[in-house]
């Protein structure tokens, strides 16, 4: 039982990691390094999912790792890096409020993420259980970069870091969803990013610019 | 119900008609000598009935129906009205038909064909007439009404012959509340009937007067049926009064035969001479109000009546 | 004949198994028929108005004496049960003596105005003929059926029928946008009010499902829960009823609609109204406290005196009749308030008193009202005129309208020997023979109420007198008048029929008050004795009070007829045409007359208060001077403006949370996210 | 059987329209393959009535009275409107609004979102469940902005990333649901997901965590319910996108959004009582409801108005689940019903409205009556109909919620009544000028095809005034299966 105690603590310098990233997504200023933390999430999230699969045994977690490496560590942040290049998109990024505030509101979503998760990761019987605090904490993280984003690239990244989240989740509370789920939801995401793609050469075409404020027409006046 | 009552009734009926303008001369030779001017004949009202009857009608040319049956519907509904109201008697059998708030009616129902037939040939003093009339008369109208319940709180009955049975047969100490309503009674029987201090009978100028603007197109047969009218308007007001403040005298349900009837004439017209000389000398002590002043006048006269009620539920009850 | 017909029903009922309501509820469907048969020629006049429209009155002939055999006869309660409705929920019908006294009122009320009605649609007015007969037929079958209805659901959805058909009825002239506005006012103010119906019904159903009547009669509430129902009743049926000051609705609908549509809406809907808060306070809420009685007096009270003035300064002679009938409802409703004060305080004969000349006063207000409206109509369609400035001296061109109209402004004006006058007889017999009621300041409000009514009759009279008078009498003031026609014989058919049966009942109130006793005796438990003779009424005792309108109507045209024969025999009768005299002033035009405005004058003196004023005087030196006042319900911007305003204020408020930026759309899913989860833990 | 096939025919008609979706003959063969989804569906409907609920596919789809109905009126009003579209796309695009290649993309995208939309109501999975509502919401997005205008694209963008990232919530909801299950049900068998299975064992579910997951299943799927506060892209989408999608959006989408909703309930009650989830959804409905009210009076865009009032009315409809119970369930469902067929055939003569006066402005359209009897008659009955006004169907259920809500919660009757008050006299006073007054506008060169809205408007009306025994009998199951 000493490696599974080993692989717990690996996971949860994993998860600590991804926390960590969220946190420099939340902070971070341009979308080319937004993309690669994005990236990155999605090694650790890999890794992590290794781990579990190895340590409890269950052949379908290979399957959703391998997934993960697929899309979250080459596909996506391929087609997002060739859209910024494509729209020369990659340097602009600025936030509606500044660093600080975001951080110490992201501080806070920690808290209280952990606080909401405590009582159900004690019933979890994963050897992940704890990282689910986490798993929420990250996608409450990206929720807030995505208010605080004014790009629409970046507001995408961060739906992308919610997925990522969520799956963390899938798999710290309960080993991962059944395989027929994963793969409808992979199959969403990656049609999901194949729309913005498009949106985004329309929303460039129609406004020239992918700035949000000029998708601020429609309101009541 | 008997024949007698019914001749008692027609007796009743006849005399009204009969005295009606004489009690309207009596008031204005009463006037003549307070304000001592030579005071014309007593039976000068009747000479002028005559005299007009017997004229030619001229009539204004889109003169339409209505305007010619005014006076007879005029006529004839004073000459019901004097026939429910105990003069004489009680045992009136038209007072079934009518109780006193029906009377009030007849009144009103007079008022609104005078109005209308004023309004008819579209002169301008004609509808100004009937409105200041119509005016005089939406208040006037509960007034009477206020204090009329006012006897019927006391006696428990709408109908008059019966609150002057009640008063008769129990002859209660004055209740406070009567003073009001005498009052008020006052007040609404001179405006009623275009008395001073509302409007000058014996006017003829224009922008004070209101009802006599109303009979500017009248002539002949039809003025004098109005004029009489008007003159039994005046009676019958003196004799609901009468009954309701003063009831002595009137035979009342058991006491039958001449004797009663006689002595209840004797009493009505020693009432009528005492009454026409009070009217007389209040019109000739008061001054005439200005028309805008006519409605808070009335209002008074509504107010003490509805005042009188109260006192009578706080204090009579 | 009636008993012939009598026995012919009876016999026919036993043969079949049917009874009068199958019979009303045929004839409901017939009306239904008949509205959707326009649509076999939905432009030709001939066909819808001239065909259908009699038809449609014929049946209301039909339900009235059903009603009326209904009432006689004194059979229990019958009842249908349709398989429509929800499930669960089906639609219960119920002809008990209540309804069987409205749908009388229905009847007859509606015979008159259908009769007229086919003589008064032209082609080529408003809305198509065929769509015109449609909502018009509708709209009878939906107040029939309010009338019957024994559940909620189907009263309700008879109810809402009767205010959409009402609605599209009122627009018929759409392209006015006055007309527009006043049917949208109309159309909110009943939804409004239909709602609060729905939610009294709400407290009063008997658990799951149990929508019926019956039900609710079963059910039992606590006090707190009693009044709710009853205020919410209140509020939904007094704003259907034109109850102050829920009221603002009714002058501006009236008048917008075609003159038939503005009698049935005035005569027959507004009663429905009345039904309505009969059924839910005296039958299923069986009445429970005084205060209620003096609410609806007092309430009541209010709008007779506010109507009474209000009409008394309108210059429009429909807006002049739905302010009057303001007033009369009014009058109704203090008959009512008076009757639930008695009844709560055990004085069941008083109650009955008071409840009677409630009804009766409903029923003639059907008559009398209908009946001006319709003659309204008539002169708009002769003058094209409906500004009382405008009009005058119709008697001479219209002399059937105008002969036909003065029956209706007298009996109106509560003049004997005519029916207005006996129903307010009554009531004042009501006021004035409260014995000591419990509470004392009651016994002060009596006499108060009973000055109020007499003022507000006494101000109807005033009122009646400038309507008739400067719509018909005098000189007309527009010159095109000269070219008035009278009305067509259908159009004088109705009126007549109205008429007379506003001297009918005048003359033998009995008639009615026969069919009103059994209804006060299941309501009350007691019932107003009228006398022993079929021509007097004596309702507490022959010498309390007592009153014969056949007898005075005879001697007053007896003394009238035996005048004129005595001044013709004992006078002469010769006439000269002259020109008027008026004090020998040489020119008389028309414009030299009274006019509206001026007749309204001294009230707009005396009761200032009560309304806005903006006047805007002529200059001496005006070379056409005109004297022009706009006259306002001070409730209207009291209350409604207010109430308007704030749910613009509000929506503009709130425009914000639409602001269009994408971070704060997600920011409040986010905050709601957060709250709820802070809401779990 | 039927099941493959209600799911198969619209993904064959999205392949085949993929292919041939720029033909003349498109919009037929759109209309026909929803016809034949629609019949498909009947003959389900008509084996669940002889032969009751049904499992299919290793449990994986199932059919239950509270499905089944929707399956029916998805097929239906998807069927009518493709056929309504049939007509005015063609007007679009003889306006040149559109262009063959667009219609493609519509006609096969139309199919694939009835596709989705069947899924998500046949499936049993709760994770399918999801899987299928994302779909829905990726077809819709595009179908948004087909016209590729500014307003349009925005509109969709802020759809795309509201519902997407709602879906994300839902989805870490439907994690904790999982992860509850997993413990009494275990993995193998993947049962732990299966609504069924989920609801027999209700009971044994851990409280806390289903407390949890409702809160994010709510927030997610509440989102595409257009529940305030979470409504905002609503408005938007339904005024910019064609308006053949508003009326699917109105009509189906948020009725199955709000199933998905209402079968999480059913199962958190099970396990935390019904307090909790009763409550949030009372508020959630009357804020709605409330918020939507407001927002109708403030309206100047035909399709804007009525997108708010589709809030208002999913406010009262939740509010009613909230209540629950059989009678506040029942009227529930039936509200569900008529709103979809009434507000899918007012936005169908909305549409013709607009093309008739050129705009959407309601300033800009005046006296429909004169200028097409059909679209300014449809409009207000529509209208007078949606405003729950008797003898149509939407009064029957308004008159169930409200006495309900009078009997068992009273503090909220108030806040119905000012929701219905201002909704009917924003609505109201709009479309009585819509309809009504003189135009200037020339009459219609072409006829509006408005069949199917008075086809709807008929059904609605006789739902008023008589339920068939069949239909009522669903409803009662439907609501007893809820509670």
């Amino acid at each position: 039982m000493h490696t599974s105690q080993l692989i717990a603590e690996v996971l949860r310098v994993l998860a600590a990691g991804l926390l960590l990233i969220s946190f420099a997504m939340l902070s971070g200023r341009r979308t080319q390094q937004l993309i690669t933390l994005f990236a990155w999430q999605g090694v650790l999230l890999f890794v992590s999912t290794c781990l579990v699969a190895y340590s409890s045994g269950l052949t379908e977690m290979y399957y959703s790792a391998a997934l993960t490496l697929l899309l979250k560590v080459i596909a996506l942040p391929w087609i997002l890096n060739r859209l910024i290049k494509r729209l020369g998109a990659q340097w602009d990024s600025e936030q509606l409020v500044n660093v600080p505030t975001t951080m110490l509101a992201g501080l806070v979503l920690v808290i209280f993420a952990f606080g909401l998760a405590q009582p159900i990761a004690s019933m979890a019987t994963t050897i992940t259980r704890h990282t689910l605090g986490i798993a929420l904490a990250v996608i409450l993280l990206a929720f807030l970069m995505m208010i605080t984003r004014r790009k629409a690239v970046n507001q995408v990244i961060g739906f992308l870091a919610m997925e990522n989240g969520l799956f963390l989740a899938a798999t710290s509370a309960t080993y991962g969803m059944p395989m027929v789920i994963e793969l409808g939801i992979a199959l969403d995401l990656l049609v999901g990013v194949f729309i913005l793609g498009i949106f985004f050469f329309q929303i460039r075409e129609q406004f020239d610019s992918l700035d949000l404020h000029n998708l601020e027409s429609l309101k009541e006046d | 119900m008997r024949a007698i009552s019914f001749f008692r009734q027609f007796v009743e009926v006849v005399l009204a008609i009969a005295i009606a303008p004489l009690f309207a001369g009596w008031i204005a030779q009463c006037r003549a000598w307070l304000q001592n001017r030579s005071a014309p004949p007593l039976l000068l009202p009747y000479r002028m009935l005559r005299k007009l009857f017997f004229k030619d009608v001229a009539l204004a040319t889109d003169a339409s129906a209505l305007f010619r049956a005014t006076p007879y519907v005029l006529f004839g509904t004073m000459v019901l009205a004097a026939a429910i109201i105990p003069s004489l008697v009680t045992d009136l059998p038209m007072a079934r038909v009518a109780d006193s708030i029906a009377l009030v009616g007849l009144f009103a129902t007079a008022r609104v064909f005078l109005s209308l037939a004023a309004m008819d040939i579209g002169t301008a003093f004609g509808t100004l007439g009937a409105r200041r009339e119509m005016m005089v008369g939406f208040l006037a109208e509960p007034a009477l009404l206020m204090v009329l319940f006012n006897a019927f709180l006391l006696y428990g009955s709408t109908s008059l012959p019966s609150l002057v049975d009640g008063y008769r047969t129990h002859p209660s100490i004055i209740d406070p509340s009567v003073i009001f309503a005498a009052v008020a009674f006052a007040m609404v029987a001179l405006a009623e009937n275009a008395r001073i201090p509302i409007d000058n009978p014996s006017t003829h100028l224009e922008l004070t007067m209101i009802h006599e603007a109303m009979l500017l197109e009248y002539s002949a047969r039809h003025l004098a049926l109005v004029e009489w009218a008007s003159s039994l308007k005046l009676f019958n007001y003196a004799c609901i009064g009468f009954a309701l403040f003063l009831p002595w005298g009137i035979a009342t349900q058991g006491s039958d035969g001449a004797g009663a009837l006689l002595i209840a004439i004797a009493a009505l017209i020693g009432k009528l001479v005492i009454a026409g000389a009070a009217l007389a000398l209040i019109e000739s002590l008061s001054a005439k109000l200005r028309i805008f002043r006519a409605p808070e006048y009335l209002a008074m006269a509504f107010l003490l009546a509805v005042l009188g009620l109260l006192v009578h539920l706080l204090l009579g009850a | 004949m009636l008993l012939s017909a009598n026995h012919w029903i009876s016999g026919l009922s036993e043969t079949l198994a049917i009874n009068d309501l199958h019979f009303m509820l045929v004839i409901v469907g017939a009306w239904t028929m008949l509205g959707f048969a326009g649509f076999l020629r939905p432009h030709s006049i001939r066909f819808v108005a001239r065909l259908l429209f009699p038809a449609g009155a014929i049946l209301c002939l039909g339900i009235a004496f059903l009603a009326g055999l209904f009432l006689a006869s004194g059979q229990a309660p019958q009842f249908v049960v349709l398989p429509l409705g929800l499930p669960d929920l089906p639609f219960h019908i119920r002809l008990d003596v209540l309804s069987g006294f409205f749908l009388l009122l229905l009847g007859v009320g509606g015979a008159g105005i259908s009769t007229f009605a086919a003589g008064y649609f032209r082609s080529g007015e408003g809305t198509a003929p065929a769509l015109l007969g449609l909502e018009y037929h509708l709209f009878l079958a939906s107040m029939a059926v309010v009338i019957l209805a024994d559940d909620a659901y189907l009263f309700m959805v008879a109810w809402e029928t009767m205010a959409l058909s009402s609605y599209f009825l009122v627009t018929s002239h759409h392209r006015i946008p006055e007309i527009r506005r006043a049917g949208f006012l109309y159309l909110i103010m009943a939804h409004v009010g239909a709602v609060c119906i729905l939610l009294s019904f709400g407290v009063l159903q008997g658990g799951s499902w149990q929508f019926t009547f019956d039900a609710m009669r079963s059910a039992h509430f606590a006090p707190f829960w009693a009044t709710t129902a009853f205020l919410l009743a209140l509020l939904g049926f007094g704003a259907k009823a034109g109850l102050v000051p829920m009221h603002v609705w009714l002058p501006e609908a009236h008048p917008a609609a075609p003159s038939p549509v503005s009698a049935m809406m005035s005569g027959l809907m507004l009663k429905t109204a009345i039904y309505g808060m009969l059924r839910v306070s005296f039958d299923l809420l069986s009445i429970r406290f005084w205060q209620w009685g003096v609410l609806l007096l007092v309430l009541g009270l209010f709008s007779a005196l506010f109507g009474a003035i209000f009409a008394a300064v309108q210059t429009d002679m429909k807006r002049l009749l739905a302010y009057s009938s303001i007033e009369n409802i009014g009058l109704i409703f203090a008959g009512i308030g008076l009757s639930i004060l008695f009844e709560t305080s055990n004085m069941h004969l008083f109650a009955a008193l008071a409840l009677t000349a409630a009804l009766l006063h409903s029923f003639n207000h059907a008559l009398f009202k209908s009946l001006l409206f319709l003659t309204t109509g008539s002169v708009l369609h002769a003058t094209k005129q409906r500004s009382l400035g405008k009009l005058g001296g119709l008697i001479r061109r219209m002399p059937w309208v105008a002969s036909l109209a003065l029956i209706g402004t007298l009996s109106i004006a509560g003049l004997p020997p005519l029916n207005g006058f006996v129903s307010e007889w009554l009531l004042l017999q009501s006021f004035l023979f409260t014995p000591q009621l419990p509470h004392a300041f009651l016994n002060m409000l009596i006499p108060l109420g009973a000055a109020a009514l007499a003022l507000a009759v006494a101000l109807s009279a005033y009122v009646m007198v400038k309507f008739y008078g400067v719509i018909f009498l005098g000189q007309p003031r527009e010159p095109s008048l000269v070219s008035a026609r009278d009305a067509n014989w259908l159009e004088r058919l109705g009126l007549i029929w109205l008429a007379a049966g506003c001297i009918l009942v005048g003359a033998l109130p009995q008639l009615v008050l026969r069919a009103i006793a059994p209804v006060t005796a299941k309501l009350l438990g007691d019932t107003v004795k009228s006398s022993s003779t079929f021509w007097s009424i004596a309702p507490i005792a022959q010498e309390q009070a007592s009153y014969s309108g056949l007898i005075l109507l005879a001697g007053i045209l007896s003394v009238v007829a035996v005048t004129f024969v005595c001044v013709r025999l004992l006078a002469h009768g010769r006439i000269r045409r002259t020109d008027a005299w008026d004090c020998g002033y040489p020119w008389q035009t028309s414009r030299m007359q009274d006019t509206a405005e001026g007749f309204g004058q001294p009230i707009r003196h005396l009761f200032g208060t009560f309304f806005r004023m903006e006047r805007d005087m002529p200059s001496a030196s005006d070379t056409a001077p005109r004297y022009r006042i706009y006259i306002e319900d001070r409730l209207w911007r009291s209350v409604y403006l207010p109430i308007a305003r704030g749910v613009q204020k509000l929506s503009d408020a709130i425009g914000f949370l639409q602001g269009g930026r994408l971070s704060i759309y997600l920011l409040y899913s986010f905050l709601t996210l957060l709250a709820l989860l802070v809401f779990v833990l | 059987m039927e099941i493959p096939i209600v799911l198969g025919l619209p993904l064959l008609g999205a392949a085949l329209l993929a292919l041939f979706g720029a033909r003349r003959f498109a919009p037929e063969l759109n209309a026909g393959m929803s016809l034949a989804t629609l019949i498909a569906a009947s003959l389900l409907v008509v084996r669940v009535i002889r032969f009751g609920p049904m499992l299919y596919g290793r449990e994986q789809f199932f059919v239950d009275p509270f499905n089944v109905f929707l399956v029916a009126l998805t097929a239906f009003v998807g069927f009518t409107t493709a056929l309504f579209s049939r007509h005015y796309m063609r007007i679009e695009e003889a306006h040149g609004r559109l262009n063959p290649r667009r219609l493609r993309l519509y006609h096969s995208i139309y199919q694939l979102f009835m596709f989705a939309m069947l899924l998500a109501l046949l499936t049993n999975n709760m994770g399918l469940l999801w899987v299928a509502m994302e779909a829905a919401t990726l077809s819709t997005v595009l179908l948004v902005s087909l016209y590729r205008t500014r307003a349009s694209l925005e509109a969709a963008w802020k759809y795309f990333i509201l519902c997407g990232v709602g879906i994300a919530q839902a989805l870490f909801g439907t994690i904790l649901l999982y992860f509850a299950a997993e413990k009494t049900l275990g993995r193998e068998g993947m049962t732990a997901l299966l609504w069924t299975h989920l609801n027999a064992v209700k009971g044994q579910l851990e409280p806390r965590v289903l407390g949890l997951a409702f809160v994010f299943l709510l927030v997610g799927y509440g989102t595409k319910v257009g529940l305030a506060p979470l409504h905002n892209w609503l408005p938007d989408a339904h005024a910019e996108g064609p308006t053949p999608v508003s009326a699917v959006l109105s009509g189906l989408l948020l009725n199955v959004a709000l199933y998905a909703v209402i079968r999480c309930k059913v199962l958190v009650e099970g396990s935390i009582g019904h307090l909790l989830p009763g409550r949030m959804l009372m508020t959630f409905g009357l804020l709605s409801a409330v918020l939507g009210a407001f927002f109708i009076w403030r309206q100047r865009d035909i399709k804007r108005l009525f997108g708010y009032s589709s809030i208002e009315h999913m406010g009262i409809i939740t509010f009613a689940f909230g209540l629950g119970g059989p009678i506040a369930n029942f009227a529930a469902l039936l509200h569900m019903t008529v709103h979809s067929l009434t507000k899918s055939a007012i936005f169908f003569t909305a549409g013709h409205a607009s093309q008739a006066a050129g705009t959407q402005q309601m300033d800009g359209i005046r006296g429909l009556a004169g200028i097409s009897p059909t679209i300014g008659w449809g409009l207000m009955l529509g209208s007078l109909a949606i405003l729950g006004m008797p003898p149509f169907g939407v009064f029957a259920s308004e008159f169930l919620i409200l006495t309900t809500a009078m009997r068992e919660h009273p503090w909220t009757t108030p806040f119905l009544l000012i929701a219905l008050a201002v909704a009917f006299a924003g609505i109201f006073s709009r479309v009585q000028t819509m309809v009504f007054g003189e135009s200037d506008a020339p009459p219609l060169p072409h006829s509006p095809a408005l069949v199917p809205v008075f086809v709807h408007l008929a059904m609605v009306l006789t739902l008023g005034v008589y339920m068939p025994a069949a239909l009522a009998e669903w409803y009662r199951a439907a609501a007893r299966l809820i509670g």
